[in-house]
């Protein structure tokens, strides 16, 4: 296993734990967006162009973009 | 012929696209009779497959037309048998009363239900027909997804979501059990057809092979509902609406079952054969704990839908011991019991959703002494229910019949007690919610007992013309229970299923290209030493129902009674918490369970 | 020890669950689902990578390089997209729910016990 | 359960699961070690019997095409359930309309802002709809061209404001177009089944590796993906936009 590919590896398992970690889904949503990049990454450097650029366009524009709208929405009926 | 089998497929999956795009601007009853047209014949199609698998043996098609090249397929293949075509041919016939209950049950339908149901339904069939191990996770994944979406399509009752979020999380979850297995077995094999990794895993049984065959059938049995997997079942049930309901229960269920048996016999006999007995009593174990949890929770119930649900998981549970016994002839129970409990079932499903839209409620105390209005609907209830305990003649009972012939040869006598406990316990919760909602009998309601919630009508109240149109397919199916006892068909469900464990044959099917061959004749199965067996079944059904509503006349009793009862029911109670966050905890414990037994046991 | 890196997708899909059982936010929970989801991504590129591969798309000549295998990549490219959607579909209960009952703590959705 | 049991439950089982998976991860191949032969015979097969430079996606649309049609029904599924679930809730609930906040940031937006956007969807647009069109020949594909694509509608909602997606995409326009994507998956195979082959057979011309127009029925079936993907995240995107901003209807942008 090449250097790169072990960190790439590493950070996201940590990245995950991060991410579930934090309860919080307003602060959830922008560790959310870095694990998709990360998440990217690792998918490059397991040779797969392809998949890491559906990740890209879904782990970091697609759900970001739909859970945002639904928190804005959520936090619209709480100030209510 | 071999066309017929990617035809079931993609003609109900053509409907439901058609129904999205035309649902705008054409009458509906246009839409109606186009579905309905599809799921003939999807039907038709299924059963003459059925047919011709068992007269010439497995129909093969390859998808692009890849045939295999030295033993390595490229690409997806239908490997239908007579077992799988009859379960894909039910499916479809389900779908075509569901059509045919909805017509008149709902005023206005802008096409999007029925395309999802239409969805539903191929997928289903594709599940059924397919013999490639990803290819039966995809349409796992497309049957789940059209499922969840459905369930929160009544979005207007306001449980409706909260049900179908439950149900998501936890199937899905489930789903990505099944695909870790799968990759597992990737890894191993380099192939995905079924016949293929068979191969590659004979003799083996290492870690890799049980973790992965533990995970996959861990999958496959949250949708099967085995308990600790089952929590959501009950809630998409009684939320789902009701034509929807009838797949849920009648076959939805069973093929999460009829996945595991596939999974286990097709590909994973090959290296874990030789410790069939720890497979066996690891799938026992659940089995039979799951039937002892829905039958207990069934009797409890008072919202129909619930009721119903609950019964389910018992007899799922019932199922799942059946495929546990690794035994040929059990398994052709199954089968059999696939069809006559889901007719059965379906049968008290559109009864109840009859209910539903005339009263606007399924609470069971709510609706005493309605039912006598329609005492017609009060029979087929009681048909239905003594069916459920496993009377003679209804399908139910010769699938019960050859389940308790294989667990007799298997030195499981006691596990057949209980089994029918289960069964007749179900039954009886039928009988017991029945005599309520038809004479009034059974103790008042206790007033801090958790109300259900308010259900919203599914429609107007049905009269004339469309309440009949919403009793036929309620009576057909209680009907052709019974009927489906007639038919001597107990010794070709054996044959089918020996054959469905023939593993040597597929692999020589499906990649050296050997001629498959016809069902050969079944073993001699004589029913008749079972009838007491059922008999008593309904007898105790109405035991229990009798418990249940006079029990508080024996005055002295009465009060000691139901204090244990209320102690005794506070455990499960409390476990069946409706928080989906309970669910996932107790789905990672379970699969924790499962596979570490498997480990365990397997060796 | 050559499986230690097999260590990555197992942890991401049971702490994803954790975080599922132990969330206070249905939005948070549908996150945390879709990371147990992302593990099985992980877990099957890692199947079909071989050490010094390139990815499975040639250019105008054939090259004698090897490749790593395409069918995992196939299968994991349609299933993120599929993945996308029904996490979108998740997120419409989700609110929904909140719009129904005021909250969005699953532990507090409780009417359907028993 | 307590939140404190139901955390010690979960911990419990969950580091039990990983005994339990990892115990059969062990026995794995090595990592970097692939054995096939599944995916070495595709790499070697593929460019021959399918003149395809990718090939992922001759697995996508040609070995496992029926994978793939399974996919975009799923797809298909979900993006109705979701529609059908927002779309009821908004014409019932009956709470306040939101106040003018939300995703497209209000009606203070700079003309920069919209210059800025207008850029960001004409660069994606091009990106997404050049990768959507060359599977066979680069990375990309439906799938993925399809997401970044439909990409776009998420700039154009978040730089222009939600009027000009609704003149471009309305949903009753979008949401045939998606069906029609599904569809066109299944009349490809029924139509190579109805010309004497299997289902999903390859059975058009190959042409000459490295062509646009090559590789038979694949660049079809892409198409019909792509089409597919794109309505259906532009459905997506919309519907959750909805959600933020239900002023419209009655409010500041509502047509003159």
């Amino acid at each position: 296993m090449g250097f790169v590919q072990g960190v790439a590896l590493v950070l996201v398992a940590a990245v995950a734990t991060v991410v579930v970690l934090v309860r919080d889904p307003k602060r959830q949503i922008f560790l959310y967006m870095m694990y998709g990049l990360v998440m990217t990454i690792v998918l490059a450097v397991l040779q797969a162009p392809d998949v890491a650029l559906s990740e890209l366009a879904v782990g970091s524009v697609a759900i970001p973009f739909a859970v945002l709208a639904t928190l804005v929405r959520i936090e619209h009926g709480r100030q209510k | 012929m071999s066309a017929l089998a990617p035809l079931a497929l993609a003609v109900p999956l053509v409907a439901a696209a058609l129904t999205s795009i035309l649902g705008a601007f054409v009458p509906r009853v246009v839409l109606t009779l186009l579905n309905l047209a599809a799921s003939i014949f999807a039907t038709v199609a299924c059963a003459l497959l059925a047919r011709d698998a068992a007269l010439h043996g497995t129909v093969v098609h390859w998808f692009g037309g890849w045939h295999p090249a030295h033993g390595v397929s490229l690409g997806i293949a239908f490997a239908v048998d007579s077992v799988s075509a009859a379960l894909a041919a039910f499916t479809a016939f389900l779908t075509t009363a569901a059509f045919v209950f909805a017509w008149t049950y709902y005023d206005k339908d802008d096409g999007a239900f029925t395309a999802l149901m239409q969805v539903f339904s191929g997928a289903l069939i594709g599940f059924f027909l397919t013999g490639d191990l990803f290819n039966l996770f995809v349409f796992f994944e497309l049957m789940s997804v059209s499922a969840y979406a459905l369930t929160g399509f009544r979005s207007e009752d306001t449980s409706a979501v909260q049900g179908a979020l439950s149900f998501a999380i936890v199937n899905s979850t489930g789903a990505f059990l099944v695909l870790t297995g799968v990759a597992m077995i990737y890894a191993r094999t380099g192939a995905l057809l079924m016949a293929q990794i068979a191969h590659a895993v004979a003799g083996q049984s290492d870690p890799l092979v049980v973790v992965a065959f533990a995970l996959i059938v861990a999958g496959f049995l949250v949708k099967a509902s085995a308990a600790p997997f089952h929590f959501w079942l009950s809630e998409a049930h009684a939320v789902a609406p009701t034509p929807l309901c009838v797949l849920f229960s009648g076959i939805m269920v069973q093929a999460g079952l009829y996945a595991v048996a596939r999974t286990y016999w097709s590909i994973f006999s090959a290296g874990l054969a030789p410790h069939a007995a720890g497979v066996r009593d690891v799938l026992l174990a659940f089995g039979l704990f799951t039937a002892i949890v829905g039958a207990v929770m069934c009797f409890a119930q008072r919202h129909l839908k619930r009721l119903l649900a609950f019964s389910t998981i018992a007899h799922s549970g019932l199922m799942l011991c059946a495929i546990a016994l690794l035994d040929p002839i059990a398994l052709g129970g199954f089968f059999l019991y696939v069809i006559g409990h889901g007719l059965v079932k379906g049968g008290l499903f559109f009864a109840s959703g009859i209910v539903l839209n005339r009263y606007s409620t399924v609470d069971v105390e709510a609706l005493r002494g309605k039912l006598r209005e329609l005492p017609w609907l009060a029979v087929a209830f009681a048909l239905g229910a003594l069916a459920l305990a496993g009377l003679p003649p209804f399908g139910t009972f010769t699938g019960a019949a050859l389940i308790e012939d294989g667990l007799s040869r298997a030195h499981l006598d006691a596990v057949g007690i209980v089994l029918l406990l289960a069964v007749a316990l179900t039954g009886g919760s039928v009988l017991n919610a029945l005599g309520r909602m038809t004479f009034g009998w059974g103790p008042d309601p206790d007033p801090q007992a958790v109300t259900p919630g308010e259900e919203q009508p599914e429609t107007d109240p049905a009269r004339g013309v469309r309440l009949v149109v919403m009793a036929v397919p309620a009576l057909a199916l209680t009907a052709l229970a019974f009927a489906a006892g007639f038919v001597p068909i107990e010794s070709t469900a054996a044959a089918a299923a020996q054959r469905f464990t023939d593993r040597a044959l597929q692999e020589a099917v499906m990649l050296s290209g050997a001629a498959p061959l016809a069902l050969p004749a079944g073993p001699h199965i004589s029913l008749s030493s079972s009838i007491v067996h059922g008999v008593a079944g309904a007898l105790l059904a109405i035991v229990f129902a009798a418990l249940g509503l006079f029990a508080h006349r024996i005055r002295p009793l009465w009060p000691a009674l139901k204090r244990i009862y209320t102690v005794a029911m506070r455990v499960p109670h409390a476990w069946h918490s409706g928080i989906v966050t309970d669910y996932v905890a107790w789905l990672t414990v379970g699969g924790a369970a499962f596979g570490a037994a498997m480990l365990a046991l397997v060796r | 020890m050559s499986w230690l890196p097999y260590v990555v997708p197992a942890w991401i899909f049971v702490v994803g669950l954790y975080g599922m059982a132990t969330s206070r936010h249905l939005v948070h929970l549908i996150l945390c689902l879709s990371v147990t989801q992302s593990a099985t991504y992980v877990l099957i590129l890692m199947i079909g990578y071989r050490a010094g591969a390139t990815a499975p798309v040639f250019s105008d000549v054939l090259s004698t390089v090897r490749a790593t295998d395409p069918v995992v990549q196939a299968v994991t490219l349609t299933d993120i997209v599929v993945g996308a959607t029904v996490t979108a579909l998740l997120l419409a209960f989700a609110l929904r729910i909140y719009k129904t009952y005021g909250t969005t703590d699953p532990q507090e959705l409780r009417t359907m016990q028993g | 359960m307590s939140p404190r049991a139901r955390a010690l439950v979960t911990a419990a089982g969950g580091l039990a699961l990983l005994a339990v998976i990892l115990a059969g991860f062990a026995k794995l191949p090595d990592f970097g070690v692939y054995l096939g032969p599944y995916g070495t015979l595709v790499d070697a097969l593929a460019p021959i019997q399918r003149k395809i430079q990718n090939a992922i996606t001759a697995v996508n649309f040609d070995y496992r095409g029926l994978d793939t049609m399974g996919e975009e029904y799923i797809l298909f599924a979900a993006v109705a359930g979701l529609t059908l679930v927002l779309r009821k809730d908004r014409a019932e609930t009956t709470d306040d309309p939101l106040p003018s906040a939300g995703l497209r940031g209000s009606a203070v937006r700079s003309d920069a802002v919209r210059a800025f956007g207008l850029l960001g969807v004409a660069v994606t647009l091009s990106f997404g709809i050049y990768m959507a069109i060359h599977p066979h020949l680069t990375p990309g594909g439906g799938f993925q061209g399809g997401t970044i694509t439909a990409g776009f509608a998420a700039l154009a909602l978040v730089a222009l404001g939600y009027r000009p997606l609704k003149k471009i995409a309305p949903h009753n326009r979008t949401e045939p177009i998606e069906a029609v994507g599904a569809m066109g998956y299944v009349a490809v195979g029924l139509a190579t089944l109805a010309a004497g082959g299997a289902f999903l057979a390859n059975t058009l011309p190959l042409g000459g590796s490295g062509e646009f127009f090559s590789t038979g029925t694949i660049p079809v079936i892409n198409a019909c993906v792509a089409v597919e993907v794109i309505a259906g995240f532009v459905l997506v995107f919309s519907e959750f936009a909805d959600e933020t901003r239900r002023e419209v209807r009655d409010g500041e942008e509502s047509p003159p």
